[in-house]
């Protein structure tokens, strides 16, 4: 998967984000290792299972697509976890197929070492874009796409943003009930509205802390509404986003 | 023909190869050694130094190629030329960098690695002429390997695969 | 801003622009008078011919632009035909063939048959001219029609398109 695609089903028009979110479960999987701050084999899998499972239940509310890929490695955490939970069994009965704990770690290190090269051919590509030569048949000067400025400058990945989001969502669920189906919003926030509305405030100069942005919304609707519209806007360069001196990040709009 | 006429012809090369030229092709058409064109062509960017000329010679993708040096880039910009790598997809570099360390290496080995299908990824890479087919690997189905081309050591500004910076190897590089 | 730093900047704008370059843009980049850049501009060539440079800068009709010197042709010519730039990717050979065969033909008839985008390989037909726009389809959105040129018909040593060798009946011949 090479981008999210975020589709809202407005009840006027269909609405569509596109942004680079994830390249794959193994991405997400590593994100929450990483945010455990110890060395991969120390990780506590059940920990991570569970926040693996809340991601992609927020993924789902966004109505990020989730392929099966996500769902399989979920359910192999789930698998190891259960395992780990059981006695052990005397004899070594490992000769399953299944995978196992180590597996799953060694895939990652694995992965982790191609994503740094991956980050580090992103580096390099940027540098490259401050030497010029010759024009002859320069194809790519005709394929320009637009960027998305969340992927700019000041280094705010998607993944705080989403985690931001899932705080605040997870706040307005009491308890994580029992539903199948994700809840798309229902509740007549209309998408083009809600950035219509943010777009009318950030005019002519405005500064909030994203989170705060956030906050105000009454409804898990008008949450992920806000959420999407704060996207959108971001995309189209309306606004942008910068980290403050105390770090929190914030949303800005040009005079 | 002297030093500075073999040096200005070299010149001329480097300049009008629609394509980084290779040490091979100027030392045929000067009718020198390739170690003589080599050392003519570091003379002439010492002399582009020397004089703070905004070109360099850089070698690139087994060739030589004139290009500006990143401080005009701004300038350069002013007049509307845009960087000429596009933007990749995370996917996509993802596959590039496994494609470029392990090639050559087959769709499924790559999924395999991320976790993930790639199909969309490696598309777009071969669109833009980054990785192509370089042949057929002897297993079941005998499915297609992928390799890197010159377009990519161009894009990155490497000299050759070996200016590949070392992969890292250590697990506790896991945690940043 | 010093000269030399004023030239230099001259310089990388004269060489990256995609086209002659005006004085005026120049100027306004340099915020200098047009006056003053254009004496910038002679003096850089004027070095240029000092420390006998196979380059000069040339005013052509809309502006300025590095070009090698005539005495140089030759070993130009003599770069190799078998650069990369000369051999067209497995895509863009796709496209051509489709096109050559379904003159006029749509980029989105094209990705049809290919079942892949084609953008990039088209623009490279394009910009090789062995492809051209030869007119509007009357249809939604009025899409560019290709058709080849008569620069493809030399490149492949045909006399006109009826001399195209006989489309066999399986597509998949088109393709290998």
């Amino acid at each position: 998967m090479q981008s999210g695609i975020l589709q809202v089903d407005d009840d006027q028009n269909r609405f569509t984000i596109e942004l680079p979110v994830f390249s794959g479960p193994l991405d997400l999987l590593l994100h929450l290792v990483q945010k455990e701050q110890v060395s991969i084999w120390d990780v506590s899998l059940a920990k991570v299972t569970e926040e693996y499972l809340r991601f992609l239940d927020t993924m789902q509310e966004l109505n990020l697509e989730v392929t099966c890929e996500f769902l399989v490695l979920a359910a192999t955490l789930v698998q190891i976890k259960a395992r780990s939970l059981l006695p052990k069994p005397p004899a070594v009965a490992d000769e399953t197929e299944d995978e196992t704990e180590e597996s799953l770690l060694l895939r990652l290190v694995e992965y982790k070492k191609f994503k740094t090269a991956a980050e580090q051919f992103a580096r390099r590509a940027e540098q490259e874009n401050e030497v010029f030569t010759k024009v002859y048949l320069d194809v790519n000067l005709l394929a320009q796409e637009d960027q998305p400025a969340t992927t700019g400058e000041i280094n705010v990945s998607i993944w705080e943003l989403l985690e931001i989001v899932q705080k605040l969502l997870a706040t307005y669920r009491p308890e994580p009930e029992a539903k199948p189906e994700p809840q798309i919003p229902r509740e007549f926030v209309s998408l083009p509205e809600t950035i219509f509305r943010l777009q009318q405030r950030f005019q002519g100069g405005y500064r909030c802390g994203f989170r705060d942005l956030l906050l105000e919304a009454r409804s898990r609707a008008e949450l992920i509404a806000t959420f999407l519209a704060c996207l959108e806007l971001i995309k189209l360069g309306f606004v942008s986003l910068v980290r403050s001196e105390t770090s929190t990040i914030e949303l800005v709009s040009e005079g | 023909m002297n030093i500075a006429e073999a040096k200005a012809i070299l010149e001329a090369l480097i300049f009008a190869a629609p394509e980084p030229i290779t040490l091979r092709e100027c030392a045929r058409i000067l009718g020198v050694s390739e170690r003589t064109a080599a050392l003519l062509i570091r003379q002439l960017d010492d002399d582009y130094a020397a004089r703070k000329s905004a070109l360099t010679i850089r070698q690139v993708a087994k060739g030589y190629q004139i290009c500006t040096r990143p401080q005009y880039a701004e300038y350069i910009r002013a007049i509307g030329r845009t960087s000429r790598s596009q933007q990749l997809s995370p996917a996509a570099l993802e596959c590039l960098a496994i494609i470029a360390y392990k090639q050559p290496i087959t769709r499924v080995e790559i999924d395999e690695i991320r976790g993930v299908r790639s199909d969309s990824a490696i598309q777009s890479l071969l669109e833009r002429e980054l990785i192509a087919e370089v042949g057929r690997k002897e297993a079941i189905g005998r499915p297609i390997l992928f390799g890197t081309t010159d377009r990519f050591l161009e894009a990155f500004g490497l000299k050759d695969l070996n200016d590949l910076p070392p992969l890292a190897e250590s697990p506790e590089t896991l945690i940043e």
